[in-house]
């Protein structure tokens, strides 16, 4: 056995692999259940972008919290929430770990850590303050992480964020995802600045730019970030440029893309194969161990796909609980 | 001359021909045009549901892709009305209203009276509106009594193709902020809509259908709901009278009022919420004004006052559905 | 002990005494302490009308001041909240809430029940309503309607200083998100208030005069010149029962609906824009409920449909007056 | 006479002490009439910080458009707007610039260019963006200009504006006039980075910084940011650092500031003293010159506030005009 390069151990980076396998497995099954029109509303897919979320989450606990995006399942599963709860949720069961009443934008798990997939951009970049806050008064070193694409880093509620977890000095870091585009728009038009290092300067936030494709290069800037946040250190600002798999939502047909863009990705910057080759090749991971976690996987989400589709729907009554109904 | 056209193609040729007839309309939004800065199709998306593609092709730099960020670009379409633009600004979904608010309802909303007389804000914002799309809470409001309530603005939303062109033609010509809403699910809706250029007057609803019985009054996607409704009812000899409001400020009291005096009776439908809703302001409008009229109490049927369900089981009976709309109408007769 | 204390001097007391009771209490708002970074007086402000002052003193990083980011921090909040906090943000004035209403109506609001009932969001926002203060369009507004339509928000509006203590006490001890709406206008008034802690619940209307001839449904300031209005009746032998709903959202039909069933006359006044206001949704809902008690047509005393005029003598005929509530109340008697 | 070493010649000089004159005049007159009691509402002077509105607007003219906020007298004046208008607005008069209807925060004339004193902190940011906008369909070489302090600095709106205006190539001016508080808050508390250059540079804007209570810089640094905006190179944000005469608002205590702040500043940065002082001892002008123009000022002021308060109030009627009024 090779000495171990890597920053986690043999468990973790199987650990890692595990998440990211999920992820995907999760994402691309999804893609082909919503081809067949099983699926309802508005569904948004993090294949391609397993690292980011993976690489961060590794770092932490069910006392850290994370607000989340519209396309939010990879980060629910990262951050631990239950997989056949987020499927159940996503064909609207009562099963759901929501009870059916969020659907794909709005899976959360408080107990995890997981404050929301959020459907208005930028919204959760204040809920991450607040959490961070909440981990201030506590003392209990958390953290509050918010992620935002590189659309809705344009978003006011984000900008001002960036301020006041400055002047507050809290424990909150923000992770900007940039896949490069918000919908059908690139985010070399929508964006005015090259740099979200610059961006970050702009409210006094280190900033750091990482390769989001390198789970490596995400879990490492993540891990510095996250350790300074926690000892009092402050907050600030990670970007991971990433790659997005699939269309902005379930439907897209995707023509705003060059020609063989996404053929391109898929082959050359596929997060998980990069990962999968670099363990491998280290000689720390050998193949086999890897197919045995996809087949556990695969075998996971066939079985999260069989029970959500053959659980019951939410109960009439359902509509009225859970919220005062004055009316 | 008049042809079938969906209810999408409807708004795309009321943009089109007004940009066409005048050089100060300029439309603005996300994705509205799409592929900015890409390398691949521009106008791949022409808005997150289609409305305006094609109009890129014809008005080129007239259609602006924004950032995501509706306060700046939203705010920048009043200013620009302020200074004689007549932009029409897209909202994707009226969800989204909570981040660029102010600059609707203290800015553009207030600048006419704020200011003495001495500014007009001729800016339209078309929006997105309402439920049975599976979009969940965020994706799926209704909230035309959020922006009723606020004096200054107009809001506009049609049931039908024909209408949505020639309201769309007047906002774009009306000098006051209009909020445009669109309701998702009627998108595909076909009717008979002219060629040529035409605009419907604020304040004027349509009665879609006659009935000496009991009025039914709504807007959106819950015009079809009751006339479904009616249908039903008729068949028990029951015969409804359906009040499509069109326009929800201004408002047409007047034909809402001819027809309770007539039927003595009265549904108010609403997808909206209960509280401080467009139902309850009708149905207290009609109680006050029209009370001697009243042969019976009148009726509600709006959905809950909770936030929208996802699950599709639980969203169709959040909406208001014909048959609740009919039983509410039975009651009315009942009494 | 009871002493009479002013209206901000009882919120200032609730405050100090649920965040001395409960750590997890906490209060953010711009200049709430006042003179952060500076040089002179710590605690200088103590909020926009000293409302707060004196409190830093006490509990110290507990009152923070925020930069000019409304969506940000109470945003903030919203996210403590949902983390086991009770925050208590200031919006410095309701008309502000654009540029923050996502964070309260799509966040705050929706958590419970998007959530599955799996979250809750304790957070109460403080702001400043109302008119009368000469602080025009953007200072002045009551809005209460807008926030009373969105489901999972409560909605709270005293219109004394016992009442302030008590309902903004239940309102931080309550695990829904709360608009604590203030009107500057009150501020100043006095009433006994005890020392002690105590909670009012929600959704308990206070019947502040009795009377048999017609019922006076309102809240806030008008609670005041609905009184005056009822002093002048009285005069005439016209005896009306004024109730002060206190809450918004949830409203206590019960003491509404049995008030008129007495009287058979209903007089709703609002201090806000009368389309889709409190004053609707009252007279709606009691046309409906209590349709055969009415003998006479329901009247509503609202603010016209204008944004809020400032020089005095237009916004003195702005604010729906005792004349005004009065000739109403008369016109119900008319009939 | 001496050669003249400023940018501006001696009638340039004259009209700029003239508008900073009647700016000061205005507001002082303002504070003592306040503390009688007879002025209504809110009331934010601009009295300290007259160099920051008139270097700017000796620029402008009425094509170009600026959006204010909530200190707006010094802006309305510099822009040309009637100073007896505004004063009856103030006093809520008929006759006054917006009939009475929007008194102090709400000043506008958009025929002189004037989009409005604004209530809400930030919310010029978009509408001066709109401004340029409207200025670029129509290529007629126009600017739109906002202003914000530094507390309002830190509102999304501002922000967001600061990308837009750089995607769109506005050309839109951002300045903001930074008097080191917000209400009672340090600027050094509240805005979490040292340099407004920066916080321009996070969204692709070139940002310059002034000495706001300097005439010339503020007029030099302007006329090149508003040259360059003209001819199609886009937008840029202007920092004034500057003084506030008075508190926050009328009735404001100060005693958040330090010991002899205010009287420090009085004595020794006023830039009106710092303006004639230096054209004085330069030779351009001569100090008569200038006290000629402080009694025509005066004399101005005099009567502004004489009509004001002689004026009628508006007419009933007024309250259901200028809007439509559906119920
Ligand atoms: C406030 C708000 N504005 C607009 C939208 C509509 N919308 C949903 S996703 C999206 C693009 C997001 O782009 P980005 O932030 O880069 O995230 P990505 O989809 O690339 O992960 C837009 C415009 C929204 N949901 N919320
Ligand atoms: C959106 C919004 N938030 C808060 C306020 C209340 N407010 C009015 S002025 C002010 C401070 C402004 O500071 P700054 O922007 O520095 O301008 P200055 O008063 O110093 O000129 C605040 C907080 C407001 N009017 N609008
Ligand atoms: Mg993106
Ligand atoms: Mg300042």
């Amino acid at each position: 056995m090779s000495k171990n390069p890597f920053p986690l151990d043999k468990q973790g980076l199987l650990e890692a692999y595990r998440t990211m396998r999920t992820i995907r497995e999760f994402e691309e099954r999804l893609h082909n259940e919503f081809a067949k029109g099983d699926i309802p509303g508005f569904v948004h897919l993090y294949a391609g972008e397993e690292a980011s979320g993976t690489g961060i989450m590794m770092h932490l606990n069910d006392r850290d919290r994370i607000a989340s995006t519209h396309r939010g399942h990879g980060h629910c599963i990262a951050k631990g929430v239950d997989v056949k709860g987020m499927m159940g949720e996503i064909y609207g069961k009562a099963m759901g770990s929501c009870r059916g009443k969020g659907g794909s934008m709005h899976i959360a798990d408080l107990s995890k850590g997981m404050m929301g997939a959020n459907g208005i951009l930028g919204a959760g970049a204040p809920l991450a303050c607040g959490a961070a806050l909440a981990a201030k008064f506590r003392g209990d070193g958390g953290v509050g992480i918010s992620f935002v694409g590189d659309g809705a880093s344009n978003q006011g509620m984000f900008l001002e964020s960036l301020n006041l977890a400055a002047v507050w000095n809290l424990p909150a870091i923000f992770v900007v995802e940039n896949n490069g585009y918000a919908e059908s728009t690139s985010r070399d038009y929508a964006v005015a600045v090259d740099s979200y290092v610059d961006r970050a300067a702009g409210f006094g936030l280190p900033g750091v730019t990482v390769d989001g494709t390198d789970f490596f290069a995400v879990y490492e800037a993540a891990g510095e970030i996250i350790k300074r946040a926690r000892e009092g250190g402050g907050p600030a600002l990670l970007e991971c440029k990433m790659i997005r798999f699939f269309g902005h939502f379930e439907g897209d047909q995707q023509t705003y893309r060059g020609k063989g863009e996404v053929e391109h990705i898929r082959a050359q910057r596929d997060c998980i194969k990069l990962f999968s080759d670099k363990v491998v090749e280290a000689g720390v991971i050998k193949r086999p161990e890897l197919e045995a976690i996809d087949k556990e996987v695969l075998k996971l989400i066939d079985e999260a796909v069989a029970t959500a589709k053959a659980a019951p729907m939410p109960a009439p009554a359902e509509l009225l609980t859970d919220v005062y109904v004055a009316y | 001359m008049a042809r079938k056209i969906s209810m999408r193609q409807a708004i795309n040729e009321a943009l089109d021909q007004e940009m066409t007839r005048d050089p100060t309309v300029i439309v603005m939004g996300e994705d509205i045009v799409g592929g900015m800065g890409g390398e691949g199709e521009k106008d791949a998306w022409g808005g997150a549901l289609g409305v305006t593609k094609g109009l890129y092709a014809k008005h080129g730099d007239r259609l602006m892709d924004t950032p995501l960020s509706e306060s700046a670009y939203i705010g920048a379409a009043v200013g620009a009305a302020a200074c004689g633009m007549r932009p029409v600004a897209e909202l994707m979904f009226i969800d989204f209203m909570g981040v660029c608010f102010d600059e609707i309802f203290n800015q553009a909303a207030k600048f006419r009276y704020m200011f003495g007389g001495k500014a007009q804000t001729p800016v339209v914002i078309r929006t997105m509106v309402g439920g049975g799309f599976r979009a969940a809470a965020q994706h799926s409001q209704m909230l035309t009594p959020l922006f009723t309530h606020i004096p200054g603005l107009k809001v506009v939303c049609p049931s039908n193709a024909y209408d949505a062109k020639g309201l769309l033609i007047q906002s774009i010509r009306d000098n006051d902020p209009v909020i445009f809403c669109e309701h998702k699910n009627l998108y595909g809706i076909e009717s008979d809509v002219p060629q040529e250029s035409y605009a419907i007057p604020f304040g004027e609803a349509n009665v879609v259908r006659e009935g000496k019985h009991v009025t039914i009054v709504t807007y959106g996607m819950m015009v079809h709901r009751a006339m479904d409704a009616a249908a039903q009812l008729a068949k028990d000899k029951v015969e409804c009278e359906v009040i499509d409001l069109r326009t929800l400020s201004p408002i047409d009291w007047d034909t809402v009022l001819d027809s309770v005096e007539n039927t003595g009776r009265l549904v108010c439908v609403d997808e909206a919420h209960p509280r401080c809703s467009i139902a309850s302001d009708v149905s207290a409008k009609v109680s006050q004004e029209a009370f001697k009229s009243l042969k019976s109490a009148i009726q509600m049927v709006t959905a809950p006052h909770t936030p929208v369900p996802f699950s599709s089981a639980l969203e169709d009976i959040y909406l208001p559905s014909a048959e609740k709309i009919a039983a509410a109408a039975r009651k009315t007769m009942a009494n």
